[in-house]
């Protein structure tokens, strides 16, 4: 004890006597330390830098006694905090999650587990329950609540899927944690008009923004397929959904952009997620002798099944699918021959290996770290690690680590230069990074087609 | 733009209904089979067929990394010993698989409540959906897996998808489809005359009848019950290859639907009928084309139900069951 | 004595499939007497008695009790129930097939976001547009509501419970008792004829149902003792030995206070002592004038307590009589008793 | 009167004493919590509203000996049905009790109209309809758009209020002393039931249901009263989790998963048994949402699960643990942690 006190107090001295002052420096960035006198200590001094004296004093008196060090310091940095993620874990969207987890230890390890010396804990939490093989809302509210009582957590991101969010939102935003999402995409989490009458002012009982995302939104995206539709020179397309949020809502954009671009929808119609094939529906497509067939749905909600089915029923209709369905799992369970020339995705960005700048170092890191390609959505795990803890190293500068600090800095995100490129989050917390891509799948590969917005 | 009455469509609803149905049909005797027998809804029956389709595909992985076949030649030419193989190793997998969770599961609570095989049917069912689960991140190269083992499956064409109808034909009829009826139905009549004729057949009726009154006349129930798991988990693994084949997916989840389908056709024929389980399976599949054609698919499983719940109004033992008498 | 007998059997028939159990038999019994049927295995006693208490529907022929007819008769009752189904199937099938409309027009177009909503005039929007609208969905609604009740009111118009309703109550064969209730609750569940507890007493513990179970409770302790099983009335039935168990049988047929009670071989797997208590029993039942018919092979049980006897054959009525008759009777002697010592 | 020995006359009390001391343990969470920071009671609101759910399903499945597999549908009318009536995107906004109140009532009715056409089926045939309403009002829900936003879920939900009591996301004891609550409630007005001439109708139904119509019993009727009070309160359930997340969350939540999830907190719990009911609900709901979880944290925090292969992720396994622990409670427990008997009086 008394060596372990000798040593650190060594240290603190070190520190003082550093000419480059508070600021962190590469020669005195501490091995991991389990004193919390240690922590106390350090946070005293970055704080204070400017006051050289009043740290002095505050550090004798320190050695003299530690109780009355933790009364002198005024709102210390402090040892460790958390961030936490709510994905679902368990069931269909595994894999997705798995690589968006990766992105988000990957921009961890990147700052070394710290941010300005505080060292930041990761955990990763489940959202979803072996019932459910999906996102349970019971288990969503209970990591927002979780989250909440945590006075550890500083940073929530999550959720992955749309249905999720709405529940844990709220609560989130009453108690003023920061949340970033890598993967909602319904418009009306924070877009006001594009939801429901009460949509968004609804997650935002404190009236103030707690919700960040990433991503672009389906309003967008549903617009950029129905665009791409045009370009097919289609006249008839025939929409269909998963009678999922994510899914019908995007159906709907594209079911509007189709019919605003003078393409004649022939039918609208829900699919039964669980059905066996769809050879039933691909024999009413082809009646109707659309050229497009739009499926708002995901890999989980068994896109690759209608792809193949169409192929199947020798439907010539190209069929287009949004991003839920932009993953390696999407080929591997069509199959390339049904999408090859046939099937487009659009995605709200870029693949990863056709990231620029930022985005190529992430994608070659990951390959490295993980040995195997990355899944669309790890870059948006990645990115929203790496704008909390940009967020979290400018609170921290600024001399508070308490979640409204932390949640200020995330919201004054600007011109953030990450794997997606240059963004700021705008009033509602929407990333400005509307890049989309059109993409079809060649050699059993993604392939881009056509990039828009950049 | 959608003629209610293009006959073109019509026949190609009633071809996609009957293949489906007769998928349905198989898995739906292992349901109606079982509960005959042990008045069990053998919940994991669903997942023991999913279990199956994964068998299926491992072999054909293996079959084309070994260069037994060509993966090249897939879908374009038929391998029909590859796909009779697959029927009769899947199915055997299956009916043993069946067995052992029989001998494990069930057999020590023979004589507790209905409803705590029940339970340990379900739990069986959450094992087995687990263990597909595993059986996908199984480096299967060719297949996919790993990370992705959650994800559905492609499961490659063993035979050919040509149109035998030619390729200008609105009506889509392939190879696929032949080769569900030419499974299906001699397996269905081997097993009608197996129940009726063999010895063992009768003692499955028997003990269906009456289980104890058929213990006192000597029959060894256990076995009966034992062979009838064999027989009906056969059944699940030959609808497995089948299904798999026909939809060209594997799927760690797909066990729930399928499940839930031959269930509810077992219901329909009136449970414990094994024509009423065929009857049923193929009347759900033409409910379903038809009702994905003209009613819209999201009215499907409304459909299916309300028809279900009418029919047990007027015949409250399903089509073919027979008048329950109780014995007082 | 009455001039109606309490039971009339009047030629009534069962076939299974080919089978004849029971053909073209009648059989009158008399008010406070006790009747036996006797007869060899499978001669289609049980049947009968399965006949007469509604278990089973005969194929033909008639049972009357006390002179009335036990089934649900087509009258104006059942034609309102018919009513009532049709007409509320037709609603349901108008509102759920419309329901989107419907909601459009009487709720979306009345409501503006944060204002009070507009009660009647939501309610008579709604109103009108069913009527406009529901026509043949509550058409066809209606039928299948309608037929859908006809089938179920014709297989059920003779029911156990509405024979049971008038007055008679039974055992059974192969005792049937409710094994995981106590002998108490058995016996109560033969009072629940009488009882008038509702729903709401029910769940709220209102005095008026706490007082009729403690009545009930007390009943049913004294049938107990009466029926001879002593005084543990919170054993479960399931614990009792078999004797005992046709005795609780009794016990809760007599909770209902039956005008008649039908035994099925009471004293079947009962020792010499039991059977001779048992006869007493009946006897003691009689007393309080209720009618008992009862199965039994036992003939010192049959010839000593019974005041009139009927013989079934295959299914047959080969004779009746007082059991002196019937000891004489030359087809039973053929048929049945010649193979038995009568003791 | 004169009072012969307690047999005679031996009124049930309001609680049995297991119920006594469960729901002591259940009161006493909250307090163990001031000392030691396990941070449970809110995941422990959820297990009280399964709870009620599960005596809802008891009632079905346990008194009345109806193999119900369609729970969720009702959970779902009663968590819609509060929705519609109280949220402020709806017209209706009758507020948190009164909405709880329609939703018990919508529930029961519900229940007893999609029970009608079932009553005379036989058991397993039942399950096959309950099964399929389960899905047939997932599927409405999801289709009548106008009405219940489709997939949306409708939000916000009002939270309770309870004389002065603050309900918010970080006040999670009030929750849970206020759930707490109407679990006593439903347990004892459920137990009430029980032990009068309604429970011993269902009971007398379940174990024989020939016998109890030749006793002038009316099964339907009896039927009909069972499905309707379990509808009924699964209706309540469904709505205090709805209330609890504010939020109805999208239809496909109600599914059949959760109806299995119902009938194994019943079964495991100890059929037939209240206090089972409870038990069942705080070890499968409980080992969903608090045991599962913080073991995962566990495994993460000592450096476990953080590799990309299927095979040593935690979560993977849950599937495996949730099963094996059926399997294994039925083989060595067939009759569920309390037995029925075990906690009567």
């Amino acid at each position: 004890m008394t060596q372990a006190f000798a040593r650190s107090s060594k240290q603190t001295f070190d520190r003082l006597s550093n000419p480059a002052g508070g600021h962190s420096h590469p020669s005195c960035a501490s091995p991991r330390s389990n004193s919390l006198f240690l922590h106390l200590m350090k946070a005293t001094m970055q704080r204070n830098t400017s006051t050289l004296l009043t740290s002095l004093t505050a550090c004798a008196l320190a050695i003299g006694t530690q109780t009355m060090q933790a009364q002198t310091s005024a709102t210390p940095l402090p040892a460790t905090i958390k961030i936490v993620s709510s994905l679902p874990r368990t069931g269909s969207a595994n894999a997705q999650t798995t690589s968006m987890v990766n992105g988000i230890r990957m921009a961890l390890t990147e700052v070394g587990g710290k941010v300005h010396g505080v060292e930041v804990l990761y955990e990763d939490w489940d959202d979803a329950s072996p019932q459910r093989g999906n996102w349970d809302p019971a288990i969503e509210a209970a990591n927002a609540d979780k989250g909440i009582a945590d006075s550890m957590v500083v940073a929530y991101i999550g959720t992955y899927n749309s249905g999720a969010a709405k529940v844990s939102m709220p609560k989130l935003n009453a108690a003023g944690l920061a949340m970033v999402s890598p993967g909602n995409t319904y418009p009306g989490l924070t877009k006001p008009g594009t939801g429901e009458a009460n949509e968004p002012m609804v997650y935002r009982p404190s009236g103030s923004i707690n919700y960040f995302r990433v991503v672009p939104t389906d309003d967008v995206q549903g617009f950029v397929a129905a665009e791409f539709a045009k370009s097919l020179n289609a006249t008839k397309v025939f929409v269909l959904h998963d009678r999922e949020l994510y899914g019908k809502g995007i159906a709907d954009v594209f079911n509007a952009s189709a019919k605003a671009l003078g393409m004649e929808v022939v039918a609208f119609d829900g699919l039964d997620t669980k059905a066996a094939n769809y050879k039933a529906i691909a024999t009413k497509i082809k009646q109707s002798k659309a050229e497009v067939v739009f499926y708002g749905g995901t890999t989980q909600t068994n896109a690759a099944q209608l792809a193949k089915d169409l192929l199947a029923q020798k439907v010539d209709a190209k069929l287009i699918v949004p991003d839920g369905c932009f993953e390696e799992a999407f080929i591997k369970a069509a199959g390339a021959n049904a999408l090859e020339g046939r099937c487009f995705i659009t995605f709200g960005g870029v693949e990863p290996k056709l990231l620029g700048g930022k985005g190529q170092v992430f994608y070659e890191n990951y390959k490295r770290l993980y040995g195997k390609e990355p899944e669309a959505y790890a870059a948006y795990g990645y990115e929203a690690a790496k704008v909390v803890l940009t967020a979290m190293e400018r609170a921290a500068e600024a001399g508070s680590l308490s979640r409204a600090a932390v949640l200020k800095e995330i919201a004054a995100t600007k011109d953030f230069s990450g794997a997606l490129g240059n963004w700021s989050f705008d009033a509602n917390g929407d990333t400005t990074n509307k890049v989309m891509s059109v993409n079809t799948v060649k050699d059993g590969k993604f392939e881009t087609v056509k990039v828009v917005g950049s | 733009m959608f003629e209610w009455f293009d006959s073109d469509v019509l026949l190609q609803q009633l071809l996609l209904g009957l293949s489906n149905g007769m998928i349905i049909a198989l898995i739906a005797l292992g349901y109606t089979m079982v509960y005959g027998i042990i008045e069990l809804i053998n919940f994991a029956h669903g997942d023991l067929f999913m279990l199956g389709s994964f068998l299926a595909l491992t072999l054909v992985g293996v079959a084309m990394n070994c260069g037994i076949v060509d993966p090249e030649l897939m879908g374009a030419s038929s391998h029909w010993w590859l796909l009779g193989t697959l029927v009769l190793v899947c199915g055997v997998f299956c009916g043993g698989l069946n067995l052992c969770i029989d001998h494990f599961a069930y057999k020590p609570l023979r004589r507790a409540s209905k409803l705590s095989q029940l339970v340990a049917a379900i739990g069986v069912s959450f094992i087995i959906v687990n263990v597909g689960l595993f059986w996908g991140g199984l480096p299967m190269d060719i297949l996919g897996g790993g990370g992705a083992a959650a994800a559905p499956k492609d499961f490659p064409h063993l035979v050919s998808d040509t149109n035998l109808l030619g390729e200008e034909s609105f009506v889509v009829m392939t190879w696929n489809d032949v080769v569900i009826f030419v499974v299906t139905i001699p397996l269905m009549i081997a097993l009608t005359l197996f129940v009726k004729f063999t010895k063992l057949g009768m003692a499955m009726r028997a003990t269906a009848q009456h289980a104890t009154a058929a213990r006192l006349m000597g029959v060894d129930v256990n076995k009966v019950i034992a062979a009838t798991f064999a027989i009906g988990g056969f059944l699940g693994g030959a609808a497995s290859v089948l299904y798999a084949n026909y939809n060209s997916t594997v799927s760690f989840q797909m066990g729930f639907r399928a499940g839930m389908d031959a269930f509810t056709a077992a219901v329909l024929g009136g449970i414990g009928s094994l024509p009423g389980a065929m009857l049923g399976g193929l009347l759900i599949g033409l409910v379903r084309a038809m009702s994905d054609q003209y009613v819209g698919s999201e009215w499907t499983n409304v459909v299916v139900f309300s028809l279900l719940v009418l029919i047990l109004i007027f015949r409250p033992t399903g089509l073919l069951g027979l008048k329950q008498r109780e014995k007082v | 004595m009455s001039a109606v007998p309490i039971i009339e059997v009047d030629g009534v028939t069962m076939r299974f499939g080919g089978l004849v159990a029971v053909n073209d038999v009648s059989l009158m019994v008399d008010q406070g007497s006790i009747t036996a049927v006797i007869g060899p295995n499978g001669a289609g006693k049980t049947t009968l008695f399965n006949a007469i208490t509604g278990v089973y529907d005969p194929s033909a022929g008639r049972v009357l009790i006390a002179g009335k007819e036990t089934v649900v008769p087509l009258d104006a009752k059942a034609w309102w129930s018919f009513a009532v189904f049709g007409i509320s199937s037709a609603f349901l099938a108008a509102v759920f097939l419309h329901a989107e409309g419907l909601w459009l027009h009487a709720v979306t177009e009345n409501y503006e976001y944060l204002k009070p909503f507009p009660w009647m005039k939501g309610i008579m929007d709604a109103a009108a547009y069913v009527i406009a609208h529901g026509g043949w969905a509550a058409l066809v609604g209606g039928i299948l509501g309608a037929a859908g009740r006809f089938a179920i009111w014709s297989r059920t118009r003779r029911t156990p419970e509405i024979v049971a309703e008038s007055g008679v109550a039974r055992t059974f064969q192969n005792i049937r008792l409710f094994p995981e209730l106590s002998l108490a609750e058995n016996v109560m569940v033969g009072m629940d004829r009488r009882m008038r507890a509702g729903f709401c007493a029910s769940l709220l513990r209102l005095p008026s149902a706490s007082l009729e179970r403690r009545h009930a409770r007390e009943e049913a302790a004294r049938l107990i003792e009466f029926v001879g099983l002593g005084t543990k009335i919170d054993a479960l039935a399931r614990s009792l030995p078999y004797g005992h168990q046709r005795r609780l049988e009794i016990a809760r047929a007599l909770a209902s206070r039956p005008s008649v009670v039908l035994l099925d071989e009471p004293a079947a797997g009962m020792n010499p002592t039991e059977t001779v208590e048992l006869m007493e029993l009946i006897r003691r039942i009689q007393s309080t004038r209720t009618t008992v018919v009862l199965i039994e092979h036992h003939m010192r049980v049959v010839m000593g307590i019974s005041e009139k006897i009927a013989v079934l054959d295959h299914g047959e009525k080969i004779a009746q009589g007082n059991p002196t008759e019937i000891r004489n009777d030359p087809r039973c002697i053929e048929a049945y008793l010649g193979k038995e010592d009568l003791g | 009167m004169s009072q012969s020995p307690s047999t005679v006359h031996r009124p049930a009390g309001l609680l049995s004493r297991g119920q006594c001391i469960l729901f002591g343990a259940l009161l006493a969470l909250p307090l163990l919590e001031l000392v030691f920071d396990l941070g449970i009671s809110a995941p422990t609101r959820f297990v009280l509203g399964f709870a009620i759910v599960g005596i809802g399903l008891n009632v079905v499945v346990g008194f009345t000996g109806l193999l119900h597999l369609g729970i969720a549908a009702f959970m779902a009318i009663g968590a819609y049905a509060f929705a519609i009536l109280t949220c402020t995107i709806y017209p209706f906004q009758i507020g948190f009790w009164p909405g709880l109140l329609a939703a018990l009532l919508i529930g029961a009715v519900a229940g007893a109209f999609l029970g009608a056409p079932t009553l005379r089926l036989r058991g397993d045939y039942l399950a096959i309809v309950t099964l399929g309403f389960g899905e047939i009002v997932q599927d409405l829900l999801k289709n009548l758009e106008l009405i219940t936003k489709g997939t949306q879920g409708i939000n916000p939900l009002p939270t309770p209020w309870f004389f002065g009591a603050t309900f918010a996301s970080d006040t999670p004891k009030s929750w849970y002393f206020l759930y707490l609550g109407i679990l006593l409630a439903c347990t004892m007005l459920v137990r009430n039931l029980e032990h009068s001439r309604i429970g011993r109708q269902w009971f007398a139904v379940r174990e024989d249901e020939l016998a109890a119509r030749c006793m002038a019993i009316r099964p339907d009727r009896v039927k009909l009263t069972a499905l309707a009070v379990g509808a009924g309160l699964a209706a309540v359930g469904g709505a205090l989790l709805a209330s609890l997340i504010s939020s109805t969350g999208e239809p496909g939540n109600y599914d059949f998963q959760i109806s299995i999830l119902a009938l194994c907190i019943v079964i495991v719990g100890g059929i037939g048994s209240l206090t089972g009911v409870i038990v069942g609900a705080l070890v499968m709901v409980g080992m969903n949402s608090i045991l599962l979880p913080m073991l995962g944290q566990k495994l993460q925090q000592a450096g476990i699960g953080t590799t990309t292969s299927v095979y040593l992720a935690p979560d993977n396994y849950k599937y495996l643990l949730f099963g094996l622990a059926l399997v294994l409670m039925m083989r060595f427990k067939p009759k569920g942690i309390v037995a029925a008997k075990e906690e009567d009086h």
